[in-house]
């Protein structure tokens, strides 16, 4: 009993700071203006919720990384804790690295990849290369 | 095992088809001109593009696509010549490249802008199943490519050795100074040449994108860089070098992905490339002319 | 400054070192399309320095910058003999096998319970050393800028000495370059290293700044923009490339009036200003104007 | 007799270096009229300006009255003026024949361009036997026969030659101004720069001296001692 209570304090001690770092998803909506996205941010640490963050949203994409300065816009609090609203204006469709810039009480920045197209955003689970002939 | 390479050497063939006509293409304009047209690639995919947008809206046959295809690339390759490459021939190279590399931004967006999405399909060159020749299998239109490219071919050489705007552009290529005390009007030949090296490489991306039957922006990067490395393995400057260098990439890259993956494939072409050239700078074909 | 100013600004900083690295090629008569792969090394060493091992960014950089330069030792030595077209399309082969081993570097490594480090095409994420030591965005782009300043005072005090018109007489004519004691071959390789170095400083700071980097952002592209801004700001001085930088990404790019035909409007820029300036906006020419005019 | 060609203050420059500092001259119809002068004198500058290669700066090139300075070459040519450039420059990989129907490219003539080959053929029959061979296979002395057969196939008024005797054996060299000699009595207008003044001056009906882009005389043999005009034609005068 001792030997399992050990290994479960030891487990604890050790928690994965992953937990304390800060996971998003994304759920983009296209607005009909072109290249203009609504999306819905979903923020969670360590599984639940994580109200109260200000986040700075921006986008770049995969190839020209310096060349796309997309103007990042503040996130505005969503209807249910952890979640929060933005509007992306995009220079065009395709794969975009979208980055989730946290202030207050988690200090970091998140990459994600998605790809977004007439009616919205999926993400890409493996950003692979574009399929070259 | 030995199915499994003569399989490889006939997909090599078919896709090194299409990067000879590439390198051809290329080869005329650098023969030529003495110039690196990097906007080679995007004004394919301009045409390319051109098509796409023609059958999206109004459902074009095979052959009337392909007339597009040739008609944008052709009118593509005008505009590049005519903004990065007359004004240039007294100049620097390097200025009309990297002037040629700024349309092929050009092209690039324009063609996005006008079909934004990521993938267009594209009719496919032939509907059937691929023909079976014993054990391997050869898709029809990897046949109507070689068969194309070779018909290219041909008709390239006896237009380069059959007739007076042959004469010339070879005139053009040997000696550009004793070209024109011959009388041969250069800034006409340049055109002229740029349009038949649009057209080659009309040919070759209308069989690309019939044959893989998808059309991405990617295109023009991809068709640029296949083509140089083709013209660079042949030997720069020659046409049957390009042709040589096509097939050779084409089949090392078959091969090295059969063995190794996609990744090593593009890895071992362009390995290749840099050991060919640190140790025989002129390629497989060895010209007498270097480019400086 | 809110944050769209920081970030072009920032973008700015970064991409003038890839194109002073171009620059200092060019000036030298070589055209290389690879200078992207030594920025890519800058980034994933300093990267794996920091974010798997806890180095600090002072040190990591300094590594970063030593692997460019030795890299680009090894792209420059057996391609010191070619000239021209043949000696771009060399680099571009070195660069584009660079960006592909890249594609298949998994090396990751686990900290903290976190499993960092580079994982192929899937990018490398985490590189936080600038969250985890507080420095803010404003102050990250003061540290760019003041980086760059040393460069750039670097830049100007080789121009003035003998070793810049070595330099550009290695560009001019090179036969002549020999013939009066220069020993090329040697500060061919030199100038490599140096061009090399300067990427991956570059790519160090672009690292840090993106805190996510991928095989990607290396490709061709980037090696073909450098040399374009390098070209177009002009060949007759160090600010030369950094006006191309401004002309592209701050000018065009913050105009926002060209929303989405960015690349049309500065692609047709580009090609009319080289018709009428092919060495660029400050060429060899104004600036020799411009200094009797001023000094 | 009519001046054929009149060059008029031409001013010819490198870049800021000024080749040609306002040089003028005249070539008589049906005339040989030799320029002779050291190297870097701008002869063959002059000859480049005149066939359109160069653009001149300022000045004027008027032949049979038209004004031809600037002009593009291949317009020039095919005006009826053609140029037999310094060093040949053949065409290596194209053949013998290839080269000589290269020559004719401004013509529509076909049949007569064949039978001109044939006649080009006849007239220097070491390029018979090669015909069919690569030019740059050639040995100098052909390279030169050949460079002038294909200059004769635009069937010109004036032909520009510029040193046709350079590198070549003294045999070779006779043979060359034996043709220049031959060609005069066909009719055609000669202009030859040339560094050998000796053999210059047997066949030459006028010749001027260029010294560092200014022409400093003008006259016909025998009105300068020779010995004084290759002097002058190889070291330049000293006081200039």
């Amino acid at each position: 009993m001792a030997k399992s209570a050990l290994f479960l304090i030891l487990a604890l001690a050790s928690l994965p700071a992953a937990a304390q770092r800060a996971q998003a998803e994304l759920e983009c909506r296209f607005t009909g203006t072109d290249f203009v996205y609504d999306c819905l941010i979903r923020l969670k640490r360590a599984g639940e919720p994580l109200p109260g963050a200000s986040i700075t949203v921006g986008a770049d994409m995969p190839s020209m990384p310096m060349a796309h300065n997309i103007r990042p816009v503040k996130a505005k609090p969503g209807k249910n804790p952890g979640e929060y609203l933005a509007r992306l204006d995009l220079e065009m469709r395709g794969e975009w690295a979208v980055k989730l810039r946290l202030a207050g009480p988690v200090k970091d920045q998140l990459i994600l990849h998605y790809d977004f197209d007439e009616k919205g955003a999926r993400p890409v689970i493996r950003s692979g290369r574009l399929p070259r002939k | 095992m030995f199915v499994d390479l003569i399989q490889n050497t006939l997909d090599g063939l078919t896709s090194g088809a299409a990067y000879a006509l590439l390198a051809v293409g290329f080869t005329l304009i650098f023969g030529v001109l003495r110039r690196v047209n990097l906007s080679y690639g995007p004004a394919i995919m301009f045409g390319c593009y051109a098509a796409t947008w023609f059958h999206v809206h109004f459902q074009g046959g095979l052959l009337l696509l392909a007339v597009i295809t040739i008609a944008g690339t052709v009118l593509a390759g005008a505009y590049v010549e005519r903004l990065c490459f007359a004004p240039h021939r007294d100049g620097s190279a390097i200025a009309a490249m990297v002037a040629s590399f700024a349309l092929w931004m050009q092209l690039e967006e324009l063609a996005i802008l006008a079909m934004p999405k990521h993938l267009y399909a594209f009719p496919a060159l032939y509907e059937g199943r691929p023909l079976a020749l014993g054990p391997f299998s050869l898709r029809v239109e990897a046949l109507l490519m070689l068969l194309v490219t070779v018909a290219t071919c041909v008709a390239l050489h006896r237009l380069l050795y059959r007739s007076r705007f042959g004469l010339a552009v070879r005139a053009v290529i040997e000696q550009p100074v004793a070209a024109q005390l011959a009388g041969i009007d250069l800034p006409g030949i340049f055109v002229r040449i740029f349009a038949v090296a649009s057209l080659v490489g009309a040919i070759a991306g209308y069989l690309i994108v019939s044959s893989s039957e998808q059309v991405t922006p990617m295109l023009g990067m991809w068709s640029t860089l296949k083509g140089m490395l083709a013209m660079m393995l042949g030997g720069l400057g020659s046409l049957p070098g390009a042709v040589l260098g096509g097939l050779a990439l084409g089949l090392i890259e078959a091969h090295s992905q059969w063995f190794f993956g996609p990744q090593v494939r593009d890895l071992t072409a362009y390995l290749l490339l840099f050991i060919l050239l640190a140790l025989r700078p002129s390629g497989l074909w060895t010209t007498t002319r270097s480019a400086s | 400054m809110d944050d769209y100013t920081i970030g072009v600004l920032t973008n700015i900083g970064l991409f003038s070192f890839l194109a002073l690295s171009a620059y200092l090629l060019l000036i030298t008569g070589e055209m290389s399309f690879g200078q992207q792969a030594f920025f890519g090394i800058g980034a994933y060493c300093a990267g794996i320095l920091t974010a798997m091992y806890g180095v600090s960014l002072p040190l990591a950089a300094i590594a970063a910058m030593a692997l460019g330069a030795l890299a680009a030792l090894l792209v420059g030595l057996p391609t010191l003999r070619l000239k021209g077209l043949y000696f771009a399309m060399a680099t571009l082969a070195a660069a584009e096998m660079i960006r592909i081993l890249f594609e298949l570097l998994h090396f990751q490594r686990t900290v903290e319970g976190e499993l960092l480090g580079p994982d192929g095409t899937q990018g490398f994420r985490g590189i936080r050393w600038v969250f985890e030591s507080g420095v803010e965005p404003l102050h990250y782009l003061a540290l760019i800028y003041v980086v760059l300043a040393v460069v750039l005072g670097l830049f100007a005090w080789i121009e003035r000495s003998r070793l810049g018109a070595t330099l550009r007489s290695l560009g001019q004519d090179p036969e002549l370059a020999a013939s009066l004691g220069v020993d090329v071959n040697r500060l061919k390789l030199g100038v490599a290293a140096a061009a090399g170095a300067l990427a991956a400083l570059g790519g160090v700071l672009y690292a840090h700044h993106n805190t996510y980097i991928e095989p990607r952002n290396f490709d061709i592209m980037l090696g073909i923009h450098s040399l374009a801004y390098a070209l177009i700001g002009g060949l007759g001085t160090t600010f030369g490339p950094l006006l191309g930088v401004v002309v592209d990404i701050g000018l065009v790019e913050g105009s926002r009036v060209f929303e989405g035909y960015r690349m049309i409007v500065f692609g047709g820029l580009v090609a009319v200003l080289l018709v009428f300036r092919p060495r660029g906006l400050l060429d060899e020419r104004v600036v020799h104007w411009l200094r009797a005019r001023f000094s | 007799m009519s001046a054929l060609l009149e060059v008029r203050d031409i001013v010819t420059a490198y870049g800021k270096i000024e080749a040609l500092k306002g040089v003028s001259l005249e070539v008589q119809q049906g005339s040989i009229t030799c320029l002779l002068g050291p190297n870097g004198a701008g002869k063959t500058t002059l000859m480049m300006t005149t066939a359109g290669i160069l653009k001149p700066k300022a000045g004027s090139i008027r032949f049979s009255g038209d004004e031809i300075a600037g002009a593009a070459p291949h317009a020039i040519v095919t005006k009826g003026v053609a140029l037999v450039p310094e060093n040949r420059l053949v065409f290596p990989n194209m053949t013998v024949v290839e080269n000589l129907h290269a020559g004719a490219y401004r013509r529509n003539d076909q049949p007569e361009i064949a039978a001109d080959v044939d006649r080009m053929l006849t007239r220097f029959p070491v390029l018979k036997q090669r015909a069919a061979q690569g030019a740059g296979t050639l040995s100098g002395g052909e390279q030169q026969m050949l460079s002038v057969a294909r200059a004769l196939m635009s069937r010109p008024k004036l032909l520009l030659m510029d040193e046709p005797s350079l590198g070549l054996a003294p045999l070779i060299v006779e043979e060359i101004f034996r043709i220049i000699a031959e060609l005069r009595k066909d009719g055609t207008t000669i202009f030859l720069v040339e560094q050998n003044a000796h053999m210059a001056l047997t066949v030459a009906h006028h010749f001027y001296l260029i010294e560092q882009g200014k022409v400093t005389f003008s006259g016909t043999p025998g009105s300068l001692a020779e010995d004084e005009v290759i002097k002058r034609a190889y070291l330049g005068s000293a006081k200039t």
